[in-house]
């Protein structure tokens, strides 16, 4: 090992997850070019993958590696844990999806693996380069498997969309570095605590592009325009990844940055701007959600309306609102992966558009499925006994406790409205003739399985939240809060 | 002095070939235009003591980006903007508005807030020579250059899946 | 087993049902009729194991019993805690029978995804029951959400014309009033950690707390009253029931009607009035006047109506809002009319809606234009449906009439006389609506022959309606047995006020 | 041995539950055995008390049986009670239940279903108990159970006819009236019990003569809701309307239900509270004008009716009005007497209707009726006895009570409602005469079918008629004014206990101060009314076929329209009440819940629905200009965090 | 001040014009290409900034920075120009006001 190359033993125990999602991304790469009989194989491998980079993870001495610029903690293992759930879901997902359109290609994994690595770094590099290449990894893969569907237009367009927007998006997000380099004198997170940085107005400017960066993958209206129309056009199993996990991570991004850069508290105007994000994505999100036909534009502006809660809590600022924000993702990968999983499952031809008016009937006609999306939807409506209830719990619990009441009641009445568009999607499938007649074709194994998996989390989380929480609070001690 | 003249000269041209980039509707020359601007930038990096940034600026940037947008600007042969009629007034009235505000605070801004701390340490002996940049780069940014093969060769296998044509494997 | 049923009984009963759902699950889809009759049974063997609360149940005291305690997330001091008073006795037993005859009268009635049907009511009998028992306010919150749900699903899959219309309404109406109460929860629930040093949703910690002022106490009772008001309901919040009881299916309504409304009632007994005493007393004269206008407007509408189960419907806001005056006039002897009077209504509006629904299955309609005459195809059922009736109107010798005659009592021995002499009027009016659906529809000349063909009622449905009129007589001639045990819970009620009323600055 | 009093009324309600039950399955002879057997029973069980009671010291016997309702302060038992007031009532009703059940067995055969049958029983049963109850109840609320049980039987029995629309329209009319009083006895009894503490009829009564002081303020109102109570009860004006209509029931029915009991539960009621009464003296002044104006209006419509049993009806509500007269001036005890013997002549008079009704298979105009004297013999005979003693002829039994309530109003110096009562006398006897004329006198103005229909009743209803027309020829007896001997009024000696001495002038029953000279003179004054009125009467419809009274009728058009009509109080009312409810509830079913609650909803949530529908277009699918809002989204956020 | 005397404020306020110029590019421009030409603009202006602060900070991490954002352009540009061929295959136009199938 040459002298100059500083790569100790703990930094390869600490880099072993990422490591193993990329060599699996790899290998698929090149058995779906030379041995494509392999490919029936392909998610079981991707699976493998997950798991094992997982296991990684966990094992995986907890401290600082890569000279300070890398973590592993709780936060990270937490972070991990529900990507590798999202990631998972999308995979099982995957399966027979891609089989029924006949694209079951390794690239599919492999760039699913690679966002995921992506994803990975964001949420435990503790250097903005790191942080930012680990964006674009991530949004690189999701251009490509936006726009996988070649034959299909509409996944070309949202391939294009998701492109022009997020090159966009990060050009703002560079700049932010930028100057966040200039003022700190440095890329890693922590040069940023120093005290005079935290009034500098061009310091602000800065983590204002960050924000905006970062809301751009949360999907934080007014920067969430792109959402629904590549969430449209975009292979489901693909959606179902890039509208949960990216997103917590670039909020557990946010609140790294953030808790850094004001450990003395965030200044009122700070978080005004915040607030005042979280209140339009809230009232934006549910209210077009209303309006819409198509389901899975209507989950994406749900998810608008959802980011807009969790940032709620980011307004808030504090120990327990993080542990809240974790708590609500992983509540939001059962529920708004799970449905996407349903839609994947219900709609069984991907050359078309998804309107809401083709679940007719499926109530009775697909039985299971039908019960899971109901159930998604029920929790992402935020219904006790349901993940999406406990996650809303606590982040409002969270703004009441700091005493945002303006926003907690704004909350809840937004969240009123969403249920007039959830329960448009039970009752269209319950409550409707069906339009199609004759038996559908049975669920795939997989679906089967990762539908199960999503009820069953849902109503395991929904009803048993203790463990969940506790492990969330811990996740959010290893953030440096009021130092 | 002089550096000072010849770093107000680049950036000036780099300036104005952006310009003439944007407003210019024809994509090729905007390219072309891109080109320009693009080396001028590399003379501001050399001036601002980063030869090899300067290097690779115009080697990957001016040299193989810009040539693969010309390259597919041919491939599709893609027509000049015609003008828009009756075009999106709103739409550019906002964004004339939106760029100008944005513009004004980030120059203020930089203007105002721009100045940073002292250096740490003392300048470079020779910002020619690369070895503390290369220790650097393997030592605590490791993590990152790693990273970053991922990244290109996740650019590499999705350009290849997109662009390739129907049918070929 | 056994001293799991001596030990927790509670909770037993609350999840009875919903396991016997799950095991429905495995009935094959053919099989719809034994997924039936084994939910009756389910909810026969609940009723049964119900009935030791009864017995048990030590009538001398007002304090909770049956008691059951664990930490549910106790991080946040959140418990599973179930207890009951003789109120929510009641009411469990008023719900344990109901539902079997609900499903019994369903038996026969509903073939549409029967399966679906019984899981939906067995989950809605936990929910209920749980809302019933639950004594730690997030724990309550839940049940008192998770009613909604199968509640939804029964309007909207099995119920009339407009039932999707109904159902919306019905959950959006509801869920409006319950968020804020959501938020109020949360704020008591950080208020106590402020002032004791940890969290808790117990009712019985949150009771004891003191609020920075009398505005904020205002605010959080009103964010908890609005709440129950939707579901009592109370004019002018009442606007979803008539269409929710009116397309729902007759099941539905005997539910809906029998206990679900009197849950707004209940949550206001058992929370608000515990926790906001101050304001509980202050806004105590509105209460009362809205309950007045509640049995005046109730009684009009509902003569105006021309389709039976909207003028039923329309009753309950007139007889709830009996109820509701008695909590407002507050004295003992009102109060324990008012939550007799719960249970009066159960049992007679759930009979009312099952005997209209015996008819709607024979003739499907439901105007009452298209009957009249019928007394004497159907005397049965027209027996039955004027004891029902004869309990609405409070005739002296059945249930209705103990408890109005207690509300008015006791309202007239308040300090709110008034009241009583307005809702007096209620004895005339309810008279008047409801005496002129008998005459439309059982008597009068028969002029459409196809009811001249009407089958009378059968069995299954006989048994269900008996066992409600049954009921009705007994509570009508010996009201003791069941206001001995309302009496020391109503006593704890007014202590809980009288006690902390005053504290606020 | 001795039976509980409670057994008294739970024989009937037995036969209730029997007929009920079973009576459609067993048919009419297990029907036409239970229901009169029960009461039977009833009576004999009521008598083996009565008997020893009357001949004992008349100390009230009260037996509890359970506790009934007890919550916060109130409680209150099932007991009852025998006093001299309940033994009174007993003793008739029992009785003539009887006898008009057993009438009913012949009068209802030709009902044809025996569901028709057996649920006819049932409910008279039903009434019997209700009305036993209520007399024997030993405190307000279960008096209130029997008052109220009384008035849903003749719901059920007027509608007993439930397809014949106008049947059913009475029964609703008859029950919604009366909820109006019984609106009044509710908060009555509130007012009893918020000032007394207690529903107890003893402890009320104690506590109040014991300190009239105390509570006479109170009183005023609450007698006067009771006696609202009352007049919905006993069809006192202006609550009369619904007794009229109530003839559409089956006659027996109307004897025993609208004449004989349950109309007097009023006057029991307002006698049962003499107490109270007699302390509240304007409420008393209120009674005693509503039953005088009560009295001769329902007389004067009398007149010109001419369904036989519209005009008995009017009769009734007149002679209700009598008797509390009697109670308004205080002379409760004739009130009671008139209340007894008015029992037997009405009654025995509807059953007299009833069986000519019968004989006319279903015909009730007079005008189609005449000369049925001879046809139906026994009927007549009857008949007329009742008649003299409704109209005040000495010295048959409505002579005494009558004479004894003028008595106590002219000795209560109420000159004007004495000549009221005095007029009435009068005409009643001329309505009653005109009645029989047109009936019985004359010959037959029907269609020969029918007259070859007419035929005397069977024994089963000539028997009662024959007891009921004897004992309204002798009841009087029972109360002989006091120019016959101190002793001669036995009633009032009876009835002594149930009016405890309270130190009010009220104390002294009216009509002690009278000298004889005074007696005789009012003596003479009725019985010369009557008098005249009966000869007017015969010589007007008998001897000259009516065309003396069509001459004053043709006189007086407008007015005798008016009275012909009834005053039109159903269409004033019509107008006044039931058009504007009607009119109201639409209203605020359709304006207030429909246009404005549901409407403000809905608008509110189609609004939402609209902003969405309008900001979707926000989502050009244009790039460009997501980028542009991206923009604006930063330029505000820098504005909002570094403007300034 | 960097060490070769060019005042840090006239780096910066190039890189901001830069940047903003290339804003306006990328609002106002409708091919495609050119609006990512008009992005790698904006992405140049932050790499401007950077190495100004770096040479004024005479830290060698700036450079580092600007050297993995070059690649990265690299690496986007290609991704994005496989895209706007892939979609030219179904539109035969890459003028973003035609593309606009997905909406509302």
């Amino acid at each position: 090992m040459p002298s100059f190359l500083a790569l100790g033993p703990n930094d390869v125990a600490a880099a072993a997850p990422e490591i193993c999602l990329a060599a699996a991304g790899c290998l698929m790469v090149l058995l779906d070019a030379f041995a494509p009989s392999a490919r029936r194989w392909f998610a079981t491998l991707s699976l493998a993958a997950i798991a094992l980079s997982i296991w990684f993870l966990l094992r995986a001495p907890y401290g600082l590696s890569f000279g300070g610029r890398y973590e592993t903690s709780d936060l990270t293992s937490a972070a991990g844990l529900f990507a590798a759930a999202t990631a998972a879901v999308a995979i099982l997902v995957a399966k027979p999806y891609l089989q029924r359109t006949g694209e079951e290609k390794g690239e599919f994994y492999a760039l699913l693996l690679w966002g995921h690595l992506g994803v990975s770094l964001m949420t435990r590099g503790l250097d903005l380069l790191v942080v930012f290449i680990g964006l674009e990894t991530l949004s690189l893969s999701f251009y490509v498997l936006a726009a996988f569907f070649r034959t299909i237009h509409a996944s070309s367009e949202a391939g294009l969309k998701y492109f022009l927007t997020g090159a966009f998006a990060s050009a703002f997000t560079l700049y932010g570095i930028a100057l966040l380099f200039g003022k700190a004198g440095s890329v890693r997170i922590a040069a940023l605590a120093r005290p005079d940085l935290g009034a500098d107005p061009l310091v602000l400017f800065g983590l204002l592009l960050l924000l905006v960066g970062f809301g751009f993958k949360v999907s934080l209206a007014p920067f969430h325009a792109w959402a629904p129309d590549v969430y449209q056009g975009m292979p489901t199993p693909a959606v179902a990844y890039l509208s949960v996990a990216p997103k917590g991570a670039s909020v557990i991004v946010l609140y790294r940055v953030l808790t850094a850069a004001f450990a003395a508290g965030i200044p009122d105007r700070f978080r005004t701007a915040i607030a005042l994000l979280a209140i339009l994505s809230m009232t934006l999100g549910n209210v077009v959600a209303l309006a819409q036909r198509d389901i899975k534009r209507l989950l994406a502006y749900s998810g608008i309306a959802h980011m807009g809660y969790v940032t709620i809590a980011l307004a808030v600022f504090g120990r327990d609102a993080l542990a809240a924000v974790i708590v609500y993702f992983f509540a939001y990968v059962v529920s708004n992966a799970g449905a996407f999983a349903a839609v994947a499952a219900l709609y069984r031809d991907e050359t078309k558009p998804h309107p809401v008016g083709l679940l007719a009937g499926e109530g009775r006609r697909s039985p299971f499925a039908s019960a899971v999306l109901a159930l998604c939807m029920f929790s992402l409506a935020g219904i006790p006994a349901t993940a999406g209830f406990i996650g809303k719990f606590f982040v409002f619990k969270s703004a009441i406790e700091k005493g945002f009441y303006a926003l907690a009641i704004i909350g809840v009445l937004n969240s009123l409205v969403s249920i007039g568009y959830y329960l448009k999607v039970v009752y269209v499938l319950y409550m409707r003739e069906p339009v199609e007649e004759g038996a559908p074709p049975p669920l795939a194994a997989a679906d089967r399985l990762v539908l199960g998996l999503c009820g069953a989390g849902i109503l395991t989380l929904g009803i048993f939240p203790a463990g969940l929480w506790n492990f969330a609070r811990r996740a959010a001690e290893s953030l440096p809060f009021g130092r | 002095m002089t550096v000072r003249f010849a770093f107000d000269v680049a950036a000036g041209m780099a300036i104005v070939f952006a310009c003439v980039m944007v407003v210019h509707r024809h994509p090729v020359k905007s390219v072309l235009a891109l080109v320009v601007s693009f080396f001028a930038l590399a003379v501001t990096f050399v001036l601002l003591s980063a030869p090899l940034i300067a290097a690779v600026q115009v080697i990957v940037y001016a040299g193989a980006i810009l040539v693969l947008f010309l390259f597919v600007l041919m491939l599709l042969n893609v027509p000049a903007e015609v003008r828009q009629t009756p075009g999106r007034p709103i739409h550019h009235t906002l964004s004339a508005g939106a760029i100008v505000v944005f513009a004004a605070a980030l120059l203020a801004a930089l203007r105002s807030y721009g100045a940073t701390s002292a250096p740490s340490s003392p300048a470079p002996s020779d910002p020619a020579d690369l070895a503390p940049l290369a220790r650097l780069l393997f030592s605590d940014h490791l993590l990152s250059f790693e990273a970053l093969s991922i990244l290109l060769l996740a650019a590499l296998v999705g350009a290849f899946t997109l662009a390739r044509r129907e049918g070929s494997p | 087993m056994a001293e799991i049923l001596e030990s927790h009984l509670l909770t037993v009963l609350v999840f009875l049902p919903s396991v016997a759902a799950v095991l429905i699950l495995f009935f094959p889809e053919r099989r719809s009729r034994e997924a039936k009759i084994f939910a009756i049974g389910a909810s026969i063997v609940e009723l049964g194991l119900a009935l030791p609360l009864w017995s048990r149940f030590d009538a001398s005291s007002g304090a909770f019993q049956f008691v059951e305690r664990s930490d549910w997330v106790p991080a946040l001091g959140i418990s599973y805690t179930l207890g009951i008073d003789g109120i929510s006795l009641l009411l469990i037993l008023l719900t344990v029978v109901l539902t079997p005859v609900s499903l019994l009268f369903s038996l026969t009635h509903v073939q549409k995804s029967a399966r679906a049907f019984s899981i939906a009511f067995l989950v809605l009998e936990t929910g209920i029951n749980g809302t019933l028992a639950a004594l730690d306010l997030a724990l309550f919150y839940v049940f008192w959400e998770v009613m909604l749900v199968p509640m939804y699903f029964i309007i909207g899959i099995w119920g009339g014309a407009r039932r999707i219309y109904a159902a919306m309404k019905f959950f959006l109406f509801t869920m409006a009033g319950s968020l804020l109460m959501f938020l109020a929860i949360l704020y008591l629930a950080a208020r106590h950690r402020s002032v004791a040093g940890q969290w808790s949703f117990l009712l019985s910690d949150l009771a004891t707390l003191t609020y920075p002022s009398m505005a904020v106490q205002t605010v959080l009772f009103l964010a908890f009253v609005l709440a129950f008001a939707i579901k009592v309901p109370v004019f002018p919040l009442h606007t979803w029931l008539p269409d929710a009881h009116t397309e729902a299916p007759t099941a539905g309504s005997i539910i809906l009607a029998g206990v679900l409304l009197k849950l707004g009632v209940y949550g206001y007994l058992r929370f608000a009035l515990p926790l906001f005493p101050d304001a509980a007393v202050r806004f105590a004269p509105w209460v009362g006047a809205l309950g007045v206008v509640g049995v005046i407007y109730g009684a009009l509408v509902a003569f105006a109506q021309k389709d039976m189960k909207r003028l039923v419907a329309y009753s309950s806001v007139s007889h709830l809002g009996l109820v509701v005056i008695g909590i407002g006039a507050f004295t003992s002897t009102a109060l324990a009319g008012s939550v007799l009077q719960m249970i009066n209504h159960g049992l007679s509006t759930g009979a009312l809606f099952l005997l209209v629904g015996v008819l709607y299955e024979r003739t499907h309609t439901r105007e009452i234009a298209d009957y009249g005459g019928i007394a004497g195809v159907v005397p049965v059922t027209t027996g039955l449906f004027l004891v029902a009736t004869f309990s609405s109107i409070g005739l002296p010798g059945l249930n209705g009439f103990v408890g109005e005659f207690l509300v008015l009592l006791g309202t007239w021995t308040s300090d709110h006389r008034w009241w009583a002499v307005a809702a007096a009027t209620g004895v005339v009016l309810s008279a008047i609506y409801m005496l002129s659906l008998v005459q439309r529809v059982f008597w009068n000349p028969l002029t459409r022959d196809e009811n001249r063909r009407l089958p009378d009622i059968r069995a299954s449905e006989f048994v269900a309606a008996g066992v409600l009129i049954v009921l009705m007589i007994w509570i009508g001639v010996r009201p003791n047995d069941v206001l001995d045990r309302i009496r020391p819970s109503v006593e704890q009620v007014r202590r809980s006020v009288t006690m902390h009323a005053g504290a606020q600055p | 041995m001795t039976v509980a009093l409670w057994v008294v009324p739970a024989l009937p309600l037995a036969g209730f539950l029997l007929c009920l039950l079973l009576g459609r399955r067993l048919g009419k002879s297990f029907v036409s055995a239970v229901g009169p057997g029960s009461v039977g029973l009833a009576t004999l069980a009521a008598w083996s008390r009565l008997i020893p009671y009357l001949t004992g010291d008349g100390a009230p016997i009260v037996e509890k049986v359970a506790p009934w309702i007890a919550a916060g302060s109130f409680s209150v038992d099932v007991s009852f009670r025998l006093d001299p007031l309940s033994a009174l009532m007993v003793s008739f009703v029992t009785f003539v239940g009887f006898f008009i059940h057993v009438y009913s067995i012949g009068y209802m055969k030709h009902d044809e279903t025996d569901a028709g049958y057996a649920r006819y029983f049932g409910y008279l049963n039903l009434f019997l108990f209700a009305m036993l109850v209520l007399v024997l109840a030993n405190n307000f609320l279960l008096m209130f159970v029997g008052w109220e049980g009384v008035g849903l039987c003749s719901y059920l029995l007027i509608g007993y006819y439930y397809e014949r629309e106008y049947a059913a329209d009475a029964g609703k009319k008859a029950f919604v009236v009366n909820r109006i009083g019984d609106f009044g006895f509710l908060l009555g009894m509130f007012g009893v019990f918020s000032l007394f503490g207690t529903l107890d009829f003893d402890s009320v009564f104690k506590s109040a003569a014991a300190d009239p002081g105390r509570y006479a303020p109170g009183l005023t109102a609450v007698c006067l809701l009771l006696f609202l109570g009352a007049m919905g009860k006993s069809a006192q004006v202006p609550l009369h309307v619904w007794l009229p209509d109530a003839m559409a029931g089956p006659t027996p029915v109307s004897a025993l239900i609208h004449a004989a009991t349950m109309v007097t539960a009023g006057v029991y009621m307002v006698t049962r509270c003499n107490v109270l009464f007699r302390l509240a003296p304007d409420a008393m002044f209120v009674v005693a004008v509503v039953g005088g104006v009560t009295a001769i209006f329902a007389a004067v419509i009398a007149i010109a009716q001419n369904d036989i049993k519209k005009v008995l009806a009017y009769s009734t509500v007149s002679q209700l009005g009598y008797m509390f007269l009697a109670c308004g001036v205080g002379a409760y005890v004739a009130g009671m007497f008139h209340v007894l013997t008015h029992a037997f002549f009405k009654a025995c008079l509807f059953l007299g209707s009833g069986a000519v009704i019968h004989a006319l298979g279903g015909e009730q105009d007079m005008r189609r009726m005449g000369g049925l004297g001879r046809r139906l013999p026994v009927t007549y005979r009857t008949f007329l006895v009742a008649t003299l003693a409704l109209a005040g002829i000495p010295p048959l039994a409505g002579f005494f009570s009558k004479d004894a309530i003028l008595t106590g109003v002219f000795a209560a110096h109420q000159t004007a409602l004495f000549g009221l009562g005095l007029l009435t006398a009068g005409l009643t006897a001329f309505y009653m005469f005109r009645l029989v004329s047109l009936t019985f006198a004359g010959d037959f103005r029907g269609t020969p079918e029918e007259a070859a229909h007419v035929h005397e009743a069977p024994p089963t209803m000539t028997v009662p008629l024959v007891v009921l027309a004897f004992l309204s020829a002798v009841a009087g007896f029972l109360g002989m004014p006091e120019v016959f001997g101190k002793s001669a009024n036995r009633i009032s000696a009876f009835l002594e206990p149930i009016f405890p001495r309270i130190g009010l002038a009220s104390d002294e029953p009216p009509g002690h101060a009278l000298s004889p000279v005074t007696e005789w003179l009012l003596i003479g004054a009725s019985v010369a009314v009557a008098v005249v009125g009966i000869l007017v009467a015969w010589n007007w419809y008998a001897k000259r076929r009516g065309e003396p009274a069509a001459r004053v009728a043709a006189s007086f058009p407008a007015l005798y329209r008016l009275v012909a009509e009834k005053f039109r109080i159903d269409e004033i009312y019509g107008v006044l009440f039931v058009r504007p409810f009607v009119w109201l509830a639409r209203m605020l079913w359709k304006v207030v819940d429909v246009l404005i609650i549901d409407g403000v909803l809905n608008a509110g949530a189609f609004l939402v629905e609209l902003v969405g529908d309008v900001l979707r277009f926000l989502q050009t699918g244009n790039v460009r200009n997501y980028a542009l809002t991206f923009l604006i989204g930063i330029v505000a956020l820098l504005l909002i965090v570094l403007a300034g | 001040m960097t060490p070769n005397g060019i005042p840090l404020g006239d780096v910066l306020l190039a890189s901001g014009a830069l940047f903003s110029i290339g804003l306006a590019g990328a609002l106002l421009r409708r091919t495609a290409i050119s609006i990512f030409l008009a992005v790698e603009l904006m992405m140049n202006a932050a790499n401007l900034a950077i190495l100004g602060y770096a040479s004024a900070l005479h830290s060698l991490e700036g450079q580092i920075v600007v050297f993995f954002v070059i690649a990265i352009a690299a690496a986007e540009a290609a991704v994005g120009l496989a895209i706007f061929v892939a979609l030219f295959r179904h539109t035969e136009t890459i003028d973003v006001n035609k593309i606009n199938l997905l909406k509302w």
